[in-house]
């Protein structure tokens, strides 16, 4: 296990596709590793205090993270654990292992992600679990918990796996939906524009779109794109 | 007495550029109110200026380039107006600076852009739309306010070739308040504010097919009245959407626009029908088109990795300023501490801001390096493109002694480059 | 100075055919041996390496509103990145690659000329702003003419003088080098939600046909004596069962010749080769195409080949743009563009297993293969059919059958019933290859100091890892793709520009541009330019682009 | 005191002094607030008074007028005064929300703050 503690409060914010991989690797190893604070490249070690405890694929991120983006990127197994909360685009393109935040999380939280699990105790921001700028597909496996509120545009293009907010969300829930499970414990706003699959259960009240149909199963559409998926309350 | 013919107007996304020029009365006409005040003279930046003092323009630039330089992360904002050799310019030098470029569309018409992303841009000219339109609907925009000759050149009144006169125009608005505009329309659709994607979706069923699935009302519109509007859709030989900052500045921003580009494509299998932003600024468009060649992308651009890459949700300049991730700033052509939220002004007053200009604004008030700048179209001559994209030369027509915003930007990389090795 | 030592050189248009050889360079152009000071020349060894002529792109689409807007709606194009900033600039792209990327890729692969094959005309500043933008290349531009209403009052009138009068006019405006056209009158019918299907259609509002517009076009075009000839994009682009009108609009160039070059250039023409009757029954009209090329001495056509992967369809072509935009569902950008001309942009990815896409592909080598390589030049349309840069594996493609049946058992067997491409044994030469690269798509254009090394050619020049005496083109398509992938050294009016696949100076080319001017009667047409520009939206003094706005023009006269 | 759903946007005044900021007429173009005749009378409003905006991201004192506005809305000219109140959350999208925020409206006796009142106090 490796922990890594920032050393300062970072000018401007700093980005570190820090993943679980790094656990496996020496403290000296660890520290030459290379981040990015604003136009430099420079090393972790720089930056952060590093130490090994053990030999568990696992990286603990002791303090405040918020100003620290990518973290988790594309990771494939293992865990992280962040004691703070956590900048923007974390756990982008993950495939596998598990990051559990205990602060926040900023935008695009789970970007496109295939796989693994992401816990965030505290809020979340907007855009999590979507298709990257011009990607056609969002997530499309593994399970996103916050047990907070989270932003606005939540699993768009979603193709699969499960989001879970056990608070609010904001507006624009699953557009373009077309696979997998959103549910949401709170309230939200609009939910499913263009939805094409999927399922969507809301607990609070939201804003249905007109283009919904009453069944049995409950709200189905999007009319206008012949739609399959399906709103209901939790 | 000399009067320069054809002038080109650098306020607007209009771009008018019939207007007449009068050297020696220093007059404009033709041109609206806006244009003339844009032609008038006014109170200017004297001098170029470190922490309030006046210097030369070399020492300022020397002062500009230092702060760039030694920064982590320089913000690159403005260039709505000032011309593409200007812009061209400020995205090498971000690129070089390892900064961000940022635009003024970010606070404007930049979520159509990301609209753009998701379903393209079904568009025309305005020749086009003041040739063939028939139905033109004014969503969430007012040019009688922001594009006063727009109507009469393009859209409302404008004469063309098939669609002769207003007559023979349907003009639609739909806005959330009776705008001027409105008054001028042959329907008005008032919405909720909030709810333009839902009205949007339920147009969209209509068309194809659904309505019985829509409940009574959709966003404050009764379903008759809506039916009503895509009817009249559905009647046009030619229509076109033209969207302002009313749905690109509120609830669903991007979303709406995508929205409507779907409508766009869902009536082009039946009829001919075309959608466009109303730009604001004379060359807003120049400031998303450049870096789109130079970088790949229109806006929020991040260049610290040596290489660009683009996200408005972390690049754009109001959430660059609200995370406080940038330690200076260089503003061309743009006044953010008066149109950026507190929030983001606040982060603005804490790091070395350098203001290129041409006039004294609220950012001239935080700026540590203020240099004053030509105006294009008036004291200095360049390209811009107008709302539609079409690309217009600015004309020199008044000597000055102010350095164009293109030499300044020139020296500044001259020095940065001489800096960053 | 420069002194290119023992190369093996292949120079088609001087008949050389991999001879051994120096080559000399001073003030930008190739010279004889006496003309330099051999003690005052950088000397490149050349020994056992090909020495070819820059390539010269005679049709991609590099610059203006229509791939600007593709870049800005495809950002997932932009992830890809080519060249990190330092002494040179960052450059980004997958297949829509960024202004400075275009002229770095070029110049890495040995390329030194390209031409932007449609701008519209009231668009062309932004044009030349982004050609100006582009470095490392020579580069021009076509403007449009095919859907433009001053083109078709003229033809209505059947008034030549004026149509002349009108080109010359507008070339000189718009700083374009000659006359293209796109899906004549089927641009201005989708104004009104249509297209033409025929060359007799009317074209709505005007009574004219495609057949009048191609035919009198071409007339003025070679009245005119431009160096290009009128560079046709045919209509029923896309659609099974167009080989027929493709090879009738070639026929039009039948009563007109020109000693030096083609009547009439037909673009992309794998996507205007289709036989079928729609994409179920689709099929290879190639062959017909070929035999109609070959019996004709003044028709060129470009391949337009689809390279699998990602593409950018492209084009002024907007009724077919809409008609892919329904066909798949991807993203749609249109453009309307005021009385002259449209545009339309899709995403799309070719797929190996999809039979059509196969299909597509298979006609492109086809059409390379089977029309004589005096009279096919090599494009993918870029970004239309994917990059310019696996323009090396059109090139091994085309010298090897052994490659080609590789690169067949991979894509769907809808080939092997639907094209003659797995029987057909022709295998082009190095020499043919480089004629199709260089020197024919020069003389298509009318460059006569591009695409060949004699005496007085510009000093655009590639030496590729490639001993054309000692490699088996056939067996070694592999080495053959390498060496043309990244050139040893690219040399630009005779600097170095670019060595083993790494820019090393960056240099700006020149843009040409054709001034007709003193061969028309530029005021026949200014009565009819003046009164139409009430339906333009822009004042017609405001209209055009200045020869000041241009980095490096470079004006070639018609007298 | 009213809630109204708040909205900013171009006027004709404020784009003829954009480029005067300093100015006394860009003051006077960007300085108020428009409600509906409804909502003006039911504060006891008279023109040239001043009210207090507040929102759930700051306050500012601005003049009332009463616009073409449908009861319920109040609409402040982009510019300083509406950028002090409006929602600066862009919810991912780089763009502020500047139109639909909730607004509280009272009358106030304070002064309206020039523009350079305005940005010392941020």
């Amino acid at each position: 296990m490796i922990v890594i503690k920032p050393k300062k409060y970072f000018e401007v914010c700093v980005e570190a596709e820090l993943t679980p991989e790094l656990a496996t690797k020496s403290v000296e190893e660890v520290k030459k590793f290379k981040i990015y604070y604003g136009n430099r490249v420079v090393e972790l070690g720089e930056l952060f205090e590093v130490e090994k405890i053990g030999e568990e694929k696992k990286l603990v991120l002791d303090g405040d993270f918020s100003r620290v983006k990518w973290i988790g990127a594309r990771m494939v197994d293992g865990e992280i654990l962040v004691k703070g909360s956590v900048g923007a685009n974390c756990g982008a393109f993950m495939k596998g292992g598990r990051i559990i935040v205990e602060g926040n999380a900023d935008d695009w939280l789970g970007i496109e992600m295939a796989g693994g699990e992401i816990i965030v105790k505290g809020n979340a921001g907007n855009l999590v679990g979507c298709a990257y700028y011009g990607d056609a597909v969002g997530m499309t496996a593994g399970k996103i918990l916050i047990e907070g509120n989270a932003g606005n545009y939540i699993g768009e293009k979603m193709n699969g796996g499960e989001i879970v907010i056990k608070g609010n969300a904001g507006d624009f829930v699953g557009t373009e939906m077309r696979a997998g499970v959103i549910e949401i414990h709170g309230s939200c706003g609009f939910v499913g524009g263009d939805m094409r699959g999927g399922e969507i259960r809301i607990k609070g009240s939201f804003e249905l779109l007109p283009t919904f149909k009453k069944t049995e199963k409950g709200w189905v559409g999007d009319v206008n794109v012949k739609g399959e998926g399906v709103i209901k309350s939790l | 007495m000399q009067v320069v013919q054809d002038v080109v107007c650098t306020f607007c996304g209009s771009v008018c550029d019939d207007g007449e020029f009068d050297v020696e009365k220093k007059k404009v006409k033709k041109f609206c109110r806006l244009g003339s005040s844009k032609f008038s003279e006014k109170e200017r930046i004297k001098a170029p200026m470190v922490d309030g003092k006046e210097v030369s323009y070399e020492t300022a630039i020397e002062k500009a380039a230092e702060i760039l330089a030694n920064a982590k992360r320089p913000l690159l904002y403005g260039w709505a107006s000032t011309a593409n050799e200007a812009i061209r310019l400020g995205v090498i030098l971000a690129e070089k600076l390892g900064g961000v470029y940022d635009q003024c569309a970010s606070v404007c018409h930049a979520p159509g852009t990301l609209a753009v992303i998701e379903e393209g841009l079904p568009g025309a000219t305005l020749g086009s739309i003041k040739n063939r339109a028939d139905v033109v609907i004014f969503w969430g925009a007012n040019p009688a306010e922001a594009h006063p000759r727009h109507g009469l050149r393009y859209s409302i009144s404008a004469k063309g070739l098939l669609v002769k006169d207003r007559k023979q125009r349907k003009v639609v608005v739909v806005d959330v308040r009776p705008t001027k505009t409105a008054k001028m329309a042959d329907l008005f659709v008032q919405i909720k504010p909030g709810y333009d994607y839902a009205v949007i979706s339920a147009l969209r069923a209509i068309i194809s097919g659904n309505a019985d699935v829509l409940p009574s009302e959709v966003g404050g519109v009764p379903k008759e009245k809506l039916i009503e509007l895509a009817e009249l859709m559905k009647s046009a030989r030619y229509g076109a959407i033209l969207y302002g900052l009313g749905v690109t500045q509120s609830r669903g921003r991007d979303r709406n626009i995508e929205n409507a580009i779907k409508l766009i494509q869902l009536l082009n299998r039946t009829n001919r029908w075309v959608i466009w932003p109303m730009r604001g600024h004379y060359n807003v468009v120049g400031a998303g088109e450049v870096p789109a060649w130079e970088a790949g992308y229109q806006y929020a651009i991040d260049f610290s990795r040596g290489y660009p890459r683009f996200s408005p949700a972390e690049f754009s300049a109001v959430e660059v300023l609200k995370r406080k991730d940038c330690d200076a700033a260089l503003i061309v052509a743009s006044d953010p501490a008066a149109h950026f939220p507190a929030v983001a002004v606040k982060h603005l007053k804490q790091i070395p801001v350098i203001q290129i200009d041409p006039f004294p604004n609220m950012t001239t008030l935080l700026a540590k390096v203020v240099i004053p700048s030509a105006v294009y179209g008036i004291e200095a001559e360049g390209t811009a493109y107008r709302m539609d994209g079409i690309p217009l030369r600015l004309k020199k027509i008044l000597e000055t002694n102010y350095w164009t915003d293109e030499k300044i930007l020139e020296e500044l990389l001259k020095r940065v480059e001489k800096l960053k090795g | 100075m420069l002194w290119i030592k023992n190369g093996i050189v292949v120079d088609p248009k001087n008949k050389i055919k991999a001879e051994k050889m120096d080559i000399f360079v001073k003030n930008g152009k190739i010279v004889s041996e006496k003309e330099v000071k051999k003690e005052e020349c950088k000397v490149i060894d050349a020994s056992g390496k090909l020495v070819v002529a820059g390539g010269v792109d005679m049709h991609a689409h590099i610059a203006g509103s229509k791939i600007n807007t593709g870049r800005t709606m495809r950002p997932e194009e932009m992830r890809v990145v080519r060249n990190i900033a330092g002494k040179f600039r960052a450059t980004v792209g997958r297949v829509l690659l960024t202004a400075p990327a275009i002229g770095y890729e070029y110049a890495k692969m040995g390329y030194t000329t390209s031409f932007e094959a449609a701008q519209p005309p009231v668009g062309a500043l932004h044009t030349h702003e982004e050609l100006d933008a582009i470095p490392m290349i020579d580069k021009g531009a076509l403007p449009v003419f095919g859907n433009w209403h001053l083109v078709f009052k003229c033809i209505e009138e059947k008034n030549i003088e004026k149509l002349k009068a009108l080109i010359a006019w507008a070339i000189e405006r718009t700083k374009g080098f000659g006359v293209k056209v796109v899906n004549p009158g089927g641009v201005e019918a989708w104004m009104y939600g249509g297209n033409v299907k025929s060359l007799d259609d009317q074209v709505p509002g005007f009574n004219v046909t495609p057949r009048e517009i191609i035919t009198m076009l071409i007339k003025a075009n070679e009245e005119l004596g431009l160096p290009h000839s009128v560079h046709l994009h045919c209509n029923n682009l896309g659609v099974p069962g167009n080989f027929q009108t493709t090879i009738e609009s070639i026929k039009l160039a039948k009563g007109f010749s020109n000693s030096k070059r083609q009547v009439l250039h037909v673009t992309h023409v794998q996507f205007n080769a289709y036989a079928g009757s729609s994409w179920r029954d689709a099929a290879s009209g190639a062959a017909e195409i070929a035999k109609v090329v070959n019996s004709m001495d003044n028709v060129t056509i470009d391949m337009g080949q689809p390279i699998f992967g990602h593409a950018t369809a492209m084009t002024g072509d907007a009724p077919f743009q809409f008609t892919l935009h329904k066909l798949t569902g991807a993203r749609w950008s249109n453009k309307d563009t005021e009385v002259e001309t449209g545009a339309g942009i899709v995403p799309l990815v070719y797929l190996p297993n999809n039979p059509v896409h196969a299909l597509q592909w298979a006609i492109g080598l086809e059409l390379g293969l089977l029309v004589d390589s005096n009279k096919v030049a090599l494009t993918t349309d870029y970004p239309n059919g994917g990059p310019f840069t696996e323009y090396p594996y059109v090139m091994a493609m085309l010298m090897s059958k052994k490659m080609r049946e590789g690169e067949l058992s991979r894509v769907n067997a809808y080939v092997q019933k639907a094209t003659g491409l797995a029987s057909i044994d022709v295998e082009k030469t190095l020499y043919e290859v480089i004629h199709m690269t260089r020197s024919l798509p020069a003389r298509i254009l009318g460059l006569e100091n591009k695409g060949h090394l004699g005496i007085g050619a510009d000093a655009d020049i590639a030496i590729y890892n490639l001993n054309p005496l000692e490699t088996d083109t056939s067996r070694d398509f592999e080495k053959v793709y390498k060496a043309f992938k990244v050139a040893e050294y690219t040399i630009k009016a005779g600097e170095i520009i670019s060595k083993n696949g790494e820019i090393v100076n960056e240099v700006f080319g020149r843009t040409f541009w054709v001034d007709a001017r003193k061969k028309a009667d530029i005021e026949a047409v200014m009565k009819d330019v003046k009164d139409y520009f009430q339906y333009y939206s822009v004042q017609l003094g405001n209209y055009g682009v200045e020869e000041r706005w241009i980095r490096k023009p470079e004006r070639l006269e018609v007298v | 005191m009213i809630v109204v759903e708040l909205i900013s946007g171009r006027t004709l005044d404020q784009g003829a002094t954009v480029e005067e900021k300093l100015s006394e007429e860009y003051f006077r173009a960007v300085n108020y607030v428009g409600l509906s005749e409804e909502d003006f009378k039911s504060l006891g409003l008279k023109e040239g008074d001043a009210v207090r905006v507040s929102t759930d991201f700051g306050e500012v004192v601005v003049f009332a007028k009463k616009g073409e506005l449908p009861k319920g809305m109040a609409f402040i000219p982009m510019g300083p005064y509406a950028n002090a109140v409006i929602d600066p959350a862009t919810d991912g999208t780089g763009m502020p929300q500047f139109k639909g925020v909730k607004a509280k409206i009272e009358k106030t006796d304070e002064k309206v703050k020039t523009v350079k009142e305005l940005l010392e106090a941020i």
